[in-house]
């Protein structure tokens, strides 16, 4: 699916967005659809009660035409909506999906781990301004609609989440094709290929890829660059702020144990989490025994054991979302703490969650050389 | 008349007092009550053996972190607990408690209920934001007088239920004035009094007071038409059920902390609700579009068939939901709609069958057409 | 009206083996005329319809769902309907509680003798859901 | 491998034909996804039809078979033969009724033909989810659990025990017999009663093939016809429990009489002298019949239909048993003067009239009366009532005899339960069927013989016994294999949380709890397959084959497309 590791392709297509840019990725779909190179778009549509977005699989081209491809909030994790349209095989439909890149990135980690098949998707990522928190968003909508424009022509962060303040892949290309708003000239935007399927949806739109990017690859580059000196600092200031014993067990004390965050991420698929299992259901004995042994426990017990034990299961695999967060009753920082600690275990393996499809997942396969420094380290 | 514990400090003192007193004679192995567990101030149920531990035990504080009857079916599923132990739970805790036990997922042995006149409590964000802390004295000041709060949860402004049917100790909260200055526990039956014995405190023959009950009830009453008059406004037909729950984000948290939800594996996130290719196929064709994933209506209104007969209305559904849908309000009418068909309370008495597992030869004929 | 008339609704019914698709073939073999908009699903006992089916046909556009089994006291299987029974009545107060048009639902008892009972049954309740319109469920998208 | 579905509408003559566009039919089918042929044929139930559904399954390599025709109750069996002579599984099949709900019902064609497609699409889905499925065959069991030692039980286990056949009889009490031990005789013969069955409970201690359980009590019969799994229990001993698998059960559990002292009129229990139909047999049996006073009773009143309005039914013999009390009376004691107050008389069959007529000659008085109450008058008895029309009048005699109704035993309603087969007017076993079934009850394999099932005499007791085990006889022939029901549900041990939900909803006990994995157990062989437990199942842990959740959805969804 991608041709050559890195991602800066050097050549695209200008597409002119005189009736806005949402009006005219919309007339791209449409053209698509009527050209027959895709049978169906999932992309995010407005709720009719108007206070919140949802991914809609959309046949019917009459529809399209209210669907809102970047909208300002993430209700569902796009990996998880194409998740559930291929995980039981490929249909024989052929789909566009729009997404953000941290869900394209999501959704090819998914295909990985069997969970998508992506022979009929076609991915497009669009660059990405953020999203605001969802209780943001729903305690005023419309207020949030204009917030969220405003930004996205400001390119300023400050009223998005936490994690998408310091997101520096907000541009990465994983999928087929991305739509590059960043650096292009007024009322065009550029779409970038990043596969051979990239390139055959094209040919058979009769637009070339023949275009000079460098604008766009500029903006890219130093967003990331200003956005990885922020996410550097961050993580060290939450570093010292969580890290340690205490701290993070003060950081996860308000949580209930209610696994929202686990249930709204992409990378957890399992059907029946481990810490919802049976395994972590105890006798009577055992908590008298421990509570005994401490002279009081908090009860459930393990919600640290759940923090951690899921980090160990997805940390590999995450792409800095931030659906956990937004799911989190009790406002705890967990995307922030999740990402911090993922970037330090992907780095490991100098790994980018989501950036390759061959990209193998770090621990399926292993060099017979590495990690000498594991090796009785002090 | 029944036989009441004075003991002459404030209710939370006196409470303490007695769960000490408990522990320290042994009369209990372990004591289950809400503490506060970090310097932040969170607050969570505990298991408490040790005397000294109960220092920052704060059994009346007003907030649900989660259904404690929901702890006690999971501290008992396993097999009963072979060492007494007491829990202090708020009414509706109790009865959801009963109601799993009846399902076969919790057991009543070796445990004694503390309950209360239950003055309800706030909703979860007052505690994650914080600013629970500010209202603590306004809440007193309202439950002493018999009022209700402003900023209560709303399945706890509706609630009616606010008095026990099966504790063993009641303790007396709403519309006592001195709570502050004096602790009043209805010792209900044999077991109350014998777990009491030797408390430093005053033994009475006294009645709750009726009166100051029925007067807090017509206020919660009226409190909970109003909630349901809004939520009948809002339920009108399938566009509003689609108004309601469009801006739901699939998270099943109000299934995870629901007590009546005890499955390993709930049929929602099971292999029957997924779509198949073909599934999506059929679908596109009839509707042009479908929102994915797929399922989020038949989520809510299948889960509202499992659990509304069973329903106590305890308002952790809404409390955990990340986009703050009035789920407490919808399952509470409609789950009291049904249970009053059959003339059923969940949770009022462990010898009461649920109903969807008995019959009468000679009902519901107006059902039949 | 005319677009009432050439509406034809989809009616599921789940009728039980013994009794009701018995009585159904009943009213067939007499021939016994009733509108074609019942489409029979066969189940081994009224008790085996999940409500959860009835909420799935009725989101996937059903206009009325039908349920029929033996007279109580009757059932193959002793008790079944009685069970049928409970759950029907829960689940029809939870429509209309919610505010759904649980008249789109309908629990009958039909035995395997009363042929011409089930095609009043099929007849009444065509005209009922007719009356009722379209399910406008079956068009919509954020289900 | 891939599936291959071939889909065959029948034109069933002019039936099908006539009223269903069957081409239509075969182009809106034969493009679905799976389907490798879609034709018609003009019978297909015939012989060569038959033959031709074969060879096109062998010829076509088909993996599923979908028939769009007549209504499964009617072909169901016929079709999934030729699966099988054609090598495929049988399950692997789904009968389409585009005939008897939809050809025969609308005289619209288009809107038929529209029906038949949705309901060959329907049928064509679901079989995409079936799942093949093998018959099973386990040995019927020929033996037999006879409940109740009296004539019935007696009877019924003397007819039924043979080498190949134990018939284990369960006896309340201490002893076999019943009731008619205390006969001395019976009528209309007045040849001898109580010896009979004594004959006849040696014959049964001698006969090896009959195992009988005294003082013991039926515990638990879980099962069907040709398997029924059993639990006595022994009631003088603690845990002495015994467990034995029979192919049939057969209630004999007899009768009680009606407690008099619910009809105080009668002065049952108040004064002395007032013996009941039963106590009345037992001191005839031990030869002296007398009052309190030691002395013999020189004027005797037989008080007919005590109770009768109470319990709502003639109870048909006791008319007959009254005359034979006279005849007791006179024989033991000379010119007694014995009078019978009765509303009606019951003498049904053909030799009781003679009976009657000659004990009325013996001057037997037989006074038509109405509201019979009696009284104590000195040492003797006065009986007061009304005549025929209506006179108030009164009689004194030195004995009472009250013929009180029959009515069940006190256990009926747990044996009932027990055996899962219900009670019915008067509390007595119910039948199948007033008329077409006598003895046999809704639940096969439970059959109901004498008392048990209402009131009758001797005769009509050893009638019933013969024909429950002639219909045992005729169903469970040694050797003969049992096919349980092969569409049972199955408890997936992984999601299934123990709440037992399931349990309490079987009506056959087929499900047992796991106390130590704490999850409940379905057992196949006993499952009838009703999908009760699956449905009340919320977490979708209980699922049935062959009415599987997957498989009813899809047909579902493809019904209201």
């Amino acid at each position: 699916m991608n041709e050559s590791k890195d991602n800066l392709k050097t050549k695209g297509a200008v597409i002119s967005a005189k009736s806005g840019t949402k009006e005219s990725i919309i007339g791209f779909l449409e053209k698509g659809m009527d050209k027959g190179v895709f049978d169906a778009v999932l992309i995010s549509m407005r709720v009719p009660a108007g206070d919140s977005f949802a991914y809609v699989l959309i046949k019917d081209e009459s529809i399209l035409k209210d669907a809102f491809p970047l909208p300002p909030v993430m209700s569902v994790q796009g990996a998880k909506a194409v998740s559930s349209v291929t995980r039981l095989g490929k249909g024989n439909m052929k789909i566009a999906a729009i997404m953000r890149p941290c869900e394209t990135r999501a959704t090819v980690e998914l295909s990985k781990l069997g969970q998508t098949d992506l022979e009929n998707i076609i991915l497009i990522s669009m660059d990405c301004p953020g999203v605001l928190p969802i209780s943001d968003f729903l305690s005023d909508p419309n207020k949030g609609m204009k917030l969220f424009d405003d930004a996205t022509k400001k390119l300023d962060d400050k009223i998005m989440r936490p994690v998408c303040q310091i997101c520096d892949k907000s541009s990465m290309v994983a999928g087929d094709l991305h739509i590059g708003t960043l650096g292009a000239k007024k009322d065009t935007f550029f779409i970038i290929s990043n596969s051979k399927k990239g390139n055959e949806l094209m040919e058979k739109l009769g637009i070339d890829l023949k275009e000079n990017i460098d604008s766009w690859q500029a903006k890219v580059k130093n967003i990331s660059e200003e956005k990885q000196n922020k996410r550097k600092k961050t993580h060290k200031d939450l570093k010292s702020e969580t890290g340690g014993l205490d701290n993070l067990l003060d950081t996860f004390s308000q949580c209930i144990n209610c696994h929202n965050c686990m249930r709204v991420c992409p990378i957890c698929y399992c059907r029946l989490c481990y810490f919802d299992s049976d395994k972590v259901k105890r006798p009577s004995e055992d908590y008298l025994q421990r509570a005994e042994s401490k002279g009081s426990i908090r009860f459930l017990p393990d919600t640290t054991l759940f923090q951690m034990g899921r980090m160990m299961h997805m940390s590999l695999s995450c792409v800095s979302c931030g659906a956990c967060e937004d799911a989190c009753p009790m406002s705890i920082p967990v995307a922030q703490i999740f990402s911090m600690i993922a970037d330090e275990t992907q780095g490991l393996f100098d790994y980018v969650s989501g950036r390759n499809l061959e990209e193998p997942l770090p621990l399926v396969a292993y060099k017979e050389e590495e990690l000498q420094e594991m090796e009785d380290a002090k | 008349m029944t036989k009441a514990l004075k003991i002459n400090k404030s209710t939370e003192q006196g409470i303490l007092e007695l769960l000490k007193f408990l522990l320290e004679k042994g009369k209990v192995k372990g004591v289950f009550t809400l503490k506060k567990i970090s310097n932040d101030g969170a607050v969570a149920y505990s298991l408490i053996t040790k005397p000294d531990e109960l220092k920052d035990a704060v059994p009346l504080y007003p907030l649900m972190p989660t259904n404690a009857g929901k702890l006690l079916s999971r501290f008992t599923l396993k097999g009963s607990s072979n060492e007494p132990v007491a829990a202090v739970v708020k009414p509706c805790e109790l009865r959801a408690f009963i109601e799993l036990v009846k399902l076969e997922q919790g057991s009543l042995e070796n445990l004694f209920f503390i309950s209360s006149t239950c003055g309800g409590v706030y909703p979860l964000k007052m505690a994650a934001d914080g600013t629970i802390e500010k209202n603590l004295s306004k809440y007193w000041d309202a439950v002493k007088k018999g009022e209700i709060p402003t900023d209560l949860r709303s399945a706890c402004k509706g609630c009616e239920e606010f008095k026990p049917y099966t504790a063993d100790m009641t303790v007396d909260l709403i519309g006592k004035n001195d709570i502050d200055k004096q602790c009043m526990i209805f010792l209900n039956n044999k077991k109350g009094e014998e777990l009491t014995k030797g408390v430093k405190g005053e033994f009475l023959e006294k009645a709750i007071d009726k009166g100051k009950i029925d007067k807090f009830q017509i206020k919660r009453e009226s409190e909970k038409k109003k909630l349901f008059d809004e939520i009948e406004a809002k339920t009108k037909g399938m566009d509003g059920l689609i108004e309601i729950f469009g801006k739901c984000i699939g998270c099943h948290g109000c299934s995870n902390v629901c007590p009546i939800c005890y499955c390993k594996l709930c049929e929602f996130d099971s292999s029957d609700s997924e779509y198949k290719p073909s599934n999506y196929e059929i679908e596109l064709k009839k509707r042009g579009g479908l929102r994915v994933p797929p399922g989020t209506l038949y989520y809510q209104l299948g889960r509202l068939t499992h659990v509304t007969v069973s329903c106590v209305g305890c308002g952790a559904c809404e409390d955990v939901c990340p986009v703050d849908i009035p789920l407490s309000i919808i399952f509470k009418k409609v789950g009291e709609s049904v249970q009053k068909m059959f003339e059923y309370v969940p949770g009022r008495d462990i010898k009461e069958e649920i109903p969807l597992i008995t019959f009468e030869e000679e009902e519901f004929t107006e059902v039949e057409d | 009206m005319k677009k009432d008339e050439e509406f034809m609704p989809k009616i599921l019914a789940f009728l039980c083996n013994w009794c009701s698709y018995a009585g159904a073939d009943l009213a067939g073999t007499s021939r016994l005329k009733y509108p074609p908009s019942i489409l029979p699903i066969r189940v081994m006992c009224s008790s085996r319809v999940d409500p959860l089916f009835v909420i799935k046909a009725y989101l996937g556009g059903a206009d009325g769902v039908l349920v029929a089994g033996c007279h109580p006291g009757d059932c193959h299987y002793q008790k079944g309907n009685y069970y049928t029974r409970r759950r029907f009545a829960s689940l029809q107060k939870i429509f209309e509680d919610i505010g759904l048009e649980s008249e789109r639902f309908r629990l009958s008892w039909i035995s395997a003798s009363e042929g011409p009972r089930y095609a009043k049954v099929a007849t009444e309740f065509t005209e009922k859901i007719k009356k009722l319109g379209k399910n406008s469920v079956k068009n919509e998208i954020f289900l | 491998m891939a599936r291959k579905i071939g889909v065959y509408i029948c034109e069933c003559g002019p039936n099908i034909a006539e009223k269903v566009d069957i081409d239509k039919v075969i182009d809106a089918v034969s493009s679905l996804d799976g389907v490798a042929v879609a034709e018609r044929y003009k019978l297909l139930c015939s012989e060569d039809g038959k033959k031709f559904l074969e060879e096109q399954i062998k010829k076509q390599g088909l993996t599923h078979l979908v028939v769009a025709a007549c209504s499964p109750r009617e072909h169901e069996k016929t079709f999934m033969e030729v699966c099988e002579n054609a090598g495929i599984n049988p399950y692997l099949f789904q009968l389409a009724n585009i005939r008897e709900q939809c050809a025969w019902i609308t005289e619209d064609k288009d809107e038929a033909t529209k029906k038949a497609i949705r309901l060959t699409k329907a049928a064509i889905r679901r079989v995409r989810y079936h799942a093949s499925l093998e018959k099973k065959e386990i040995e019927g069991i020929p033996d037999v659990l006879v409940i109740g030692g009296g004539i019935a039980g007696i009877e019924t286990s003397l007819q039924l025990a043979s080498p190949d056949r134990t018939v284990y009889l369960v006896e309340k009490t201490s002893s076999l017999g019943g009731l008619i031990t205390n006969f001395e005789k019976t009528f209309p013969s007045m040849e001898p009663g109580s010896n009979i069955i004594k004959q006849k409970i040696q014959d049964i201690e001698k006969n090896e093939n009959i195992k009988v359980f005294t003082d013991s009590e039926v515990e638990e019969v879980i099962g069907f016809l040709g398997n029924f799994e059993v639990k006595v229990k022994k009631t003088t001993e603690e845990n002495e429990v015994d467990e034995f698998n029979v192919g049939a059960v057969v209630l004999a559990t007899g009768s009680t009489l009606f407690d008099p002292k619910k009809t105080p009129q009668y002065g049952y229990g108040k004064f002395d002298n007032i013996l009941t139909a039963l106590e009345f047999e037992k001191m005839n049996l031990s030869g002296e019949i007398s009052l309190k006073n030691g002395n013999n009773p020189m004027s005797a009143a037989i008080i007919h239909c005590v109770g009768r309005n109470e319990k709502g039914y003639c109870s048909e013999v006791c008319c007959l048993y009254s005359l034979k009390f006279a005849r007791y009376l006179m024989d033991k004691i000379p010119n007694v003067k014995v009078s019978n107050f009765y509303s009606d008389l019951c003498i049904p069959g053909k030799s009781h009239q003679k009976f009657y007529e000659q004990t009325k000659e013996k001057n037997v008085d037989f006074i038509r009366s109405t509201d019979v109450e009696v009284e104590k008058k000195g040492d003797n008895l006065n009986i007061k009532y009304k005549d025929e029309n209506g006179k108030k009048n009164d009689l004194s005699v030195d004995m009472v005899i009250l013929a009180p109704a029959i009515e069940p035993t006190p256990d009926a309603s747990k044996l009932a339960e027990i055996t899962s087969i219900s009670q019915g007017d008067g509390g007595f076993f119910a039948e199948e069927h007033e008329k077409l079934g006598p003895v046999s009850t809704s639940t096969e394999g439970v059959y109901i013989a004498g008392c048990a099932q209402g009131p009758k005499d001797i005769p009509g007791t050893i009638i019933q016994a013969e024909a429950a085990s002639g219909k045992i006889l005729t169903s469970l022939i040694p050797g003969r294999k049992i096919e349980p029901e092969v569409k049972v549900s199955r408890i997936s041990e992984s999601l299934c949380i123990g709440c037992k939900t399931c349990l309490s909803v079987c009506s056959y006990g087929a499900i047992t709890f796991d106390e130590a994995k704490k999850i409940s157990i379905v057992n196949e062989v006993i499952c009838r397959g009703c999908g009760n437990c699956v449905a009340a199942c919320p977490s979708g842990a209980a699922s049935i084959k062959h009415f599987a959740f997957d498989q009813l959805y899809q047909e579902l969804t493809e019904a209201v497309q």
